[in-house]
């Protein structure tokens, strides 16, 4: 009896491991934030407290962080199946700006209704996004095409060719920035939840990851893509056909792109006014990786920074800290989760004085 | 003692995922000895080399090498020492021409900085000729055969002029005349005194080439022995506690509807400046094993890659049960009836990070029984692979476990379940037993003849002439693309013949050929 | 301290935001800034900077902080950020509001703003570009050619340079512009600006952030002159970049910091306005900065033709072309300034 | 301005002198991401560490008052974040390819902090006296016509990268660490079976690559430039990765890539004043290396079915 339970909260259990060295590496983290904040700061015992605590100090604070995990959720889904299926394509980072364009112009039309009209706003990004994918799918799949080269090179285009739109075609007469016109009311999304502006899109996400869970471990399109990200070979040789499984989840990934910018932008702006890459693409990648390629992962990674983002924002705020140290916490964060060999001698010593107790039992 | 040049004492190796593959093993090693380890597939021999060559750390024990304990951390240091090793799975770069493997690591030089690829080359090529290694050291490790890779890779070894070789089955992939050659350069380094590891699983060839043997099981060692002092049966029964079938002919069935299941009419595939599939005709029938023999190299596995549907021919057709698959995918061929065994198995065979099950159902997962109408059924999938890791007693933690830590032979037992699973008409075993131990090989060849029975009809291309003998009821030879011998039985042949068939010196007219498409 | 204050009630002290996105811009928001602590000298006004960076997405979220911080004016602005001003304005109907650079059309009770005449800027600015390249001074060339860089190709950015064509035509001075479409790759910005140099212009009046830094490299190595933009860029540079700076023969101001100087003094005067001012030369607004070096530069014979023009654009003598106004008219000005010969 | 005027400037010794003046940081950003790769340990934090050399170059001279020193603290700079690459996924198991995210995302940041901790300024370092390196007239040569236009009067650094390609040319075909960098990349089990100190050679790649990206930093900010401005690299890091995943081993291909990208970026910058639709114009050059590798990617395709490949 003492034996089992001694077992379960032991180190040698890869779950128990795993937490232990999250929660290591975050102190860690943090204690050089302190260390920085308290090289920079009068009153550093204050503002660290805050960068712990602001995001549940106000209901509109615990908003921001869910407003700002949606879209690199979305963006980190996308890119995780990509990953998943062994692609390196970080042309997200594009379905985001191009698939935001979209969304501006089907947001912009006058459709009276407020039912069909977020739904369009959604939905034709959405579609537009997976299509766009299967350019470097497309690519990859018949022509063996780098899909790092590709998506970077599409990304600089869509940026040029989407501002190209934007000035010539979709332009708002009523502001002088580089902006689309103001989305129809009937567009937006509503606020949901009182003094925070989550909308839908909070729910739109969380079944994303239900069914992008389902998806990659219940289904047969799924396992292909683990198959195939694991060993292409084999799942050739296994009669899996790359083609189809490469337009499919380009398709799929761009389609989860093409949601991810519509619904944030019809959740927080009004309208597109990006003149440059927005970079959640990229974030999304980072989500992706820190999320081991898992649904739920992104989804925990996407909240985990960005509550800690709202939180080196709100410290930051009129003090003397720029909010820039988030990036200090963020990269550490980053590496140290993902370092799985860190703490490993600890687990190992652990693991052969086990071995050979059970040996010697 | 003093003749003692290597001395593993205690040695423990627990792997990361809780595996203990070797348990307190103690050999030594004497200077100028041929030294060889049997043990089963998993038996931890790999792991025992590994550790003295500085791969893997040992959890516990010590090594005492040349009287002196040491701790080597990575393989420079034991090249270093003088310790080289042929690893059980090829360490070569395709891209690399042999020279550029041969040298890498221990590169002449010149001018001090560059490398001396003059010398380079000249070096490597009296070294091939030394040892009678017939080998272009011009090519590129791509355009290799097995053979010829493996022949690089005991070359490799040699141009470190190690005091201690270890060789981890090299001679699964090699010709009997290759073998023999090399065992005796092996014979000559022993006498120029090196000492020799050499793992095996033909215990045959331990008997001929050993002085004394180190056998294994379960992690431990089940003692060592002087050659003149233990049996082959002795050794088996100490390998796998019981006794072997050498001899498959009780338990071939003949089928009763004998009808072609295969057809391979004509194929040839043409490169820029060769054939390297020539007008190939033969017919595979329903409850036959039909042989390849060749030396590697002569087309065998283009000839596979072609019906399986990996490689496209450039003439010729292929029918299975009278229709053309020529032009269908690798997915249709197989739900049509093709299994298929492949030669590279970490490549091909299976995906090593995934997990044993995962695996298992690869090349039939969307089959109705694991599957509902949009979802795989775990439990099914589980209960399936928990029966096929029973019934072909593979040796892992569970169906969980990531099949990239299993030894080589319940690897190839996990691919061989799968294709067994899909009950195909028509399997393509392409070096099945490769690096297996006796009692699995044993294992995997009772399941063929099994199948075999039951009406399918297997293509058995091996470069294991013995096995190729035992399994088949049918032989055609291959060299340098073409069919050149077609054997309608196997009772009368001899090895030696078909020896010659397959480096070319004999060569059947086409009228007697033509038995292997029309029989 | 803080006790004492609060003992005299009459000693008010003013509290003020400046929301940002950040500053060090080598533009407006650095002038802005320049304005805070103008303001901060005061000893009765306590200034908070809050960079909040380019994010919009964040902005009102920020905003709403800021309005509930218990300040007596939020200072902001800008043509990307000021809906959000705006939208926490119409949320905190009674906290106070200066928009330092207004370019919406609807307007709110709560909120004072600004707008500065840029094209007028631009006029001034093309008026000395193209008579220095008409001139005989030491790095100007025989050909009339003037260049402008443009961080993008939109309208609140090409309202600086409406006027700038438009006084180049007049003098019959061809014009080239370039979008480097990016207001951070200041190589390009040298890029584009070398090969302006080598079609022959001579002057170059930069719009466009840190790829400014780019134009007047560009001008330090061929020898030529720029123009800088919205604050003293001689100033700027003179300290550290002295070779740089020396390509600098004027700027043409924003004058933001007295913008924002001038709605404080409104908030501690207690007659806070509302709506909406154009500040123009006139008010002093823009115009010319007029420092040592610009004086010994630029021959006199020309200053006295720019000091006239400033004179007739504050007077309203000239017509200032203006992008905004006439969006449609622009591509003709356009034209005739890059055909101009 | 008409086409007369636009092959005028494109067609003069001056034009291939630009050429060269853009594609130094190019050049450098490919060797970069080459020289990591091809050990099998991919840097995707060019972009990153080219940021932080060009800002490091400016501070460091500064603190020195003195450009070589400048220029070394930026080198160092750079070796150190791609030793992070080393640490990380070397030591620590993470993904070499995430450790470069946050790398470049924590550069983006960390650039602009320590910007603002130095200068009070978080968009340019144009209140800091920092220093630049000279351009070099070479002697004699200068003199000749057409060539002296071509290769004299660049910046130092530029001198430096041409050397540095060289240098790395040699390496990676002609020595012992070449082709050890080549087998790590390509099989770490097989080299390190032979004794290859897999992580030793591919950390010196790594050294290699942050030096060399970090010289394509710092010559923006030493030389091209002056100043440092947030941002300044504005993509350079990455087009350096797309070259060197098009090129893959081949050190020819990276060149000739990184040149053609070049010259189309040089004729992008003068197309953009032409009063062409300028956010259009900008994609030249990446739509120059899609078509590129379209072709490269559908070439190879034919060739490895006709099997002259493999
Ligand atoms: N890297 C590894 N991680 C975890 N377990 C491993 C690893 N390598 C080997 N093992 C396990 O250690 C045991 C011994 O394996 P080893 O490869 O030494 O066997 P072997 O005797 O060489 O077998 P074979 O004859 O099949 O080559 C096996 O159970 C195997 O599954
Ligand atoms: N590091 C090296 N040292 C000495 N000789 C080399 C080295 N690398 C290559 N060579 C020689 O140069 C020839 C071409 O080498 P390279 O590595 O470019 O081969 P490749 O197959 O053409 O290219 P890659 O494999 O990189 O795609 C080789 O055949 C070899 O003889
Ligand atoms: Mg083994
Ligand atoms: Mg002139």
């Amino acid at each position: 009896m003492t034996k089992k339970k001694t077992k379960k909260i032991s180190l040698t259990n890869e779950f128990v491991f795993e937490i232990v060295k999250t929660l290591i590496s975050i102190l860690i983290a943090l204690g050089l934030t302190f260390v920085v904040i308290v090289l920079l700061s009068d009153n550093p015992i204050e503002l660290f407290t805050k960068l712990l605590t602001a995001p549940v100090t106000k209901v509109r604070y615990f908003g921001n962080v869910i407003e700002m995990m949606i879209p690199i959720a979305f963006s980190g889904l996308a890119v995780s199946l990509l990953f998943r299926t062994g692609l390196f394509n970080l042309g997200i980072e594009g379905i985001y700006f191009i698939g935001g364009v979209v969304t501006a112009a089907v947001a912009c039309t006058a459709i009276d209704s407020y039912v069909l009209h977020p739904i369009l706003s959604i939905l034709i990004p959405a579609i537009v996004g997976g299509l766009l994918m299967l350019i470097p799918g497309f690519l990859k799949a018949k022509f063996n095409a780098n899909e790092l080269v590709v998506s970077l090179m599409l990304n600089s285009i869509y940026l040029g060719l989407g501002l190209f739109i934007i000035k010539n075609y979709l332009r708002g007469i009523d502001t002088s920035a580089i902006a689309s016109p103001a989305f129809q009311e009937t567009a937006m999304l509503d606020y949901i939840i009182p003094n925070t502006r989550i909308t839908i899109s909070f729910f739109l996400l969380l079944i994303a990851v239900f069914l992008v869970y389902l998806l990659l471990y219940k289904t047969r399109l799924g396992y292909s893509i683990r198959m195939t990200g694991t060993n292409m070979k084999f799942a050739l040789y296994s009669g899996m056909n790359a083609f189809t499984l490469f337009m499919l989840v380009h398709f799929i990934s761009g389609f989860l792109g093409g949601i991810g910018t519509s619904v944030e932008l019809l959740s927080l702006y009004g309208r597109f006014t990006w003149i440059v890459l927005p970079g959640l693409g990229f974030n999304g990648a980072l989500m992706a990786m820190l999320g081991r390629n898992n649904p739920v992962g992104v989804l925990i990674s996407a909240f985990f920074i960005s509550y800690l983002a709202k939180g080196a924002e709100v410290m930051a705020l009129g003090s003397d800290v720029p909010v820039e140290i988030m990036a200090i916490i963020q990269a550490v964060l980053v590496l140290l989760v993902s370092s799985q060999y860190f703490l490993r001698k600890w687990r190992e010593r652990q693991l052969l004085k086990e071995g050979t107790a059970n040996e010697l039992s | 003692m003093s003749d003692t040049i290597l001395k593993l004492d205690n040695i423990t190796k627990i792997y990361g995922n809780g595996v203990v593959a070797n348990k307190n093993v103690s050999i030594d090693l004497k200077k100028g000895e041929i030294h060889s380890i049997v043990g089963e597939n998993g038996a931890g021999k790999s792991t025992l080399m590994k550790i003295i060559f500085g791969i893997e750390n040992a959890s516990s024990g010590t090594i005492t090498y040349k009287g002196k304990e040491v701790h080597f951390s990575n393989s420079m240091e034991a090249i270093h020492a003088g310790i080289g090793m042929v690893h059980q799975h090829f360490m070569l770069i395709p891209s690399f021409t042999v020279v550029q493997s041969i040298i890498l690591g221990m590169e002449p030089i010149k001018h001090g900085i560059f490398i001396d690829m003059k010398k380079a080359l000249s070096q490597t090529k009296e070294l091939a000729k030394k040892y009678n290694f017939d080998i272009d050291v011009t090519k590129k490790i791509a355009d290799l055969s097995v053979g010829e890779k493996q022949k690089v890779e005991i070359l490799k070894t040699l141009y470190r002029d190690a005091e201690v070789i270890i060789l981890d089955e090299p001679t699964s992939v090699l010709t009997p005349q290759e073998t023999v050659n090399l065992f005796n350069e092996l014979r000559k380094f022993k006498d120029m005194g090196h000492t020799i590891v050499f793992i095996s699983h033909k215990l045959n060839e331990v008997k001929q080439i050993s002085d004394r043997i180190t056998i294994m099981r379960n992690g431990e060692s089940r003692g060592t022995y002087n050659n003149a002092d233990i049996t082959i049966e002795k050794m088996t029964d100490l390998i796998i506690d019981r006794d072997l079938i050498t001899d498959y002919s009780h338990l071939r069935k003949d089928y009763e509807n004998v009808s072609t299941v295969l057809k391979v009419d004509n194929l040839s595939i043409e490169r820029k400046t060769r054939f390297i599939l020539k007008d190939v005709s033969f017919a595979l029938k329903r409850g036959e094993i039909l042989g390849v023999a060749g030396v590697q190299g002569n087309g065998q596995a283009e000839l596979v890659r072609c019906i399986t549907g990996l490689m496209e021919q450039t003439h010729g057709k292929i029918l299975l049960a009278d229709n053309d698959i020529s032009k269908d995918s690798i997915k249709q061929r197989r739900v049509k009836g093709i299994a298929y065994i492949p030669e590279d198995r970490m490549g091909d065979g299976i995906a090593e990070q995934a997990s044993v099950s995962d695996n298992i159902i690869s090349t039939y997962y969307d089959r109705k029984d694991i599957n509902s109408r949009f979802f795989m059924l775990n439990k099914k999938i589980v209960a399936e692979a928990d029966r096929l890791i029973k019934k072909f007693s593979i040796k892992t933690q569970s169906s969980k476990t990531k099949i990239g830590s299993l030894s080589g032979g319940n690897i190839q037992k996990v691919v061989v379940a799968r294709e067994y699973n899909t009950a195909p008409s028509c399997m393509i075993a392409e070096q099945p037993t490769h690096g297996i131990d006796i009692g699995s090989a044993e294992f995997i060849h009772t399941q063929l003849i099994d199948m075999r029975n039951k009406g399918a009809g297997i293509l058995l291309v091996s470069a294991d002439l013995s096995e190729v003998m035992n399994l088949s009821d049918r032989i055609v030879v291959f060299y340098e693309g073409e069919i050149v011998g077609y054997f309608k039985s196997v009772k009368g042949v001899t090895e030696n013949e078909l020896g010659l068939y397959m480096l070319g010196v004999k060569r059947q007219t086409p009228e007697e050929l033509g038995g292997a498409l029309n029989d | 301290e803080g006790g004492e204050e609060q003992e005299q009630p009459e000693e008010k002290v003013f509290k003020v935001a400046f929301v940002l996105p950040f500053i060090g811009d080598q533009s407006y928001f650095d002038t802005v800034n320049a304005g805070r602590l103008l303001v901060e000298e005061y000893e009765n006004v306590e200034t908070t900077l809050i960079e909040a960076g380019d994010d919009t997405s964040k902005w009102d979220s920020i905003m709403t902080d800021v309005a509930e911080g218990g300040y007596d004016l939020i200072v902001s602005g800008n043509n990307t950020y000021e809906a959000h001003l705006y939208t926490a304005a119409a949320a905190y109907p009674d906290q106070k509001f200066f928009n330092f650079d207004y370019t919406k059309s609807e307007d709110l009770a709560n909120v004072y703003s600004v707008t500065y005449d840029t094209a007028e800027l631009g006029y001034v600015a093309g008026t000395l570009a193209s008579l220095i390249t008409t001139s005989d001074m030491e790095k100007a060339n025989p050909e009339k050619m003037i260049g402008v860089i443009v961080g993008m190709d939109i309208p609140a950015m090409n309202e600086f340079i409406g006027g700038f064509c438009q006084v180049a035509t007049e003098l019959g001075v061809q014009v080239v512009i370039g979008y480097p479409e990016s207001f951070a790759d200041a190589a390009k910005g040298k890029e584009m600006s070398l090969n302006m140099f080598e079609q022959g212009v001579d002057v170059i009046w930069q719009v466009a952030g840190g790829v400014g830094v780019g134009v007047f490299e560009a001008a330090a190595e061929a020898g030529r002159y720029a123009l800088g933009v919205d604050q003293d860029q001689y100033a700027q540079f003179i300290e550290s970049q002295p070779a740089l700076a020396e390509v600098i023969v004027a700027s043409m101001a924003k004058n933001c910091d007295l913008a924002v100087k001038r709605a404080v003094d409104f908030l501690i005067a207690g007659e806070y306005p509302s709506g909406v001012e154009t500040l123009g030369i006139t008010e002093n607004g823009v115009g010319l900065i007029v420092n040592d070096y610009y004086l010994e530069q630029v021959p006199e014979a020309i200053r006295t033709q720019v000091d006239e023009v400033l004179g007739k654009v504050s007077s309203g003598e000239v017509e200032v072309f203006s992008v905004l106004a006439d969006p449609d008219g622009w591509a003709a000005v356009k034209e005739a300034a890059l055909a101009a010969k | 301005m008409n086409l007369a005027d636009f092959f005028a400037s494109v067609l003069t010794t001056s034009f291939v002198f630009v050429i060269i003046r853009v594609a130094v940081p190019l050049v450098c950003a490919s060797l970069s991401a080459y020289t990591a790769g091809i050990s099998g340990m991919n840097n995707i934090a060019v972009e990153g560490i080219m940021l932080m050399a060009a800002l490091m170059a400016v501070l460091g001279s500064y603190w020195t008052q003195s450009a070589w020193l400048g220029l070394l603290i930026a080198i160092l700079t750079g070796i150190v974040m791609a030793l992070m690459i080393a640490l990380f996924s070397m030591r620590l198991g993470a993904n070499p390819i995430l450790v470069g995210i946050a790398l470049n995302t924590f550069a983006t940041s960390f650039s602009i902090f320590l910007l603002y901790l130095f200068t009070k300024n978080k968009g340019s370092s144009a209140s800091l006296a920092s220093k630049i390196l000279p351009t070099v007239d070479i002697p004699i040569i200068k003199d000749i016509p057409f060539i002296g236009d071509i290769i004299s009067g660049h910046y130092v650094i530029t001198y430096l990268v041409v050397l540095a390609m060289i240098v790395i040319y040699l390496l990676i075909y002609k020595t012992p660490l070449g082709l050890r960098i080549k087998a790590a990349g390509l099989d770490q089990e097989a080299a390190r079976s032979v004794g290859v100190n897999v992580n030793r050679v591919r950390i010196i790649s790594l050294i290699i690559s942050g030096l060399i990206g970090a010289l394509g930093g710092a010559y923006i900010t030493m030389g091209y430039m002056s100043v440092f401005v947030k941002n300044i690299i504005s993509g350079r890091g990455w087009i350096g990765i797309a070259v060197a995943g098009m090129a893959g081993s081949s050190f020819p291909i990276l060149i000739i890539t990184t040149m053609l990208f070049s010259i189309f970026q040089a004729v992008t910058n003068i197309f953009l004043l032409y009063n062409l639709p300028s956010e259009l114009i900008n994609t030249i050059p990446y739509v120059a290396v899609l078509v590129g590798i379209i072709i490269f990617s559908i070439t190879e395709t034919r060739k490895r079915k006709k099997g002259e490949l493999d």
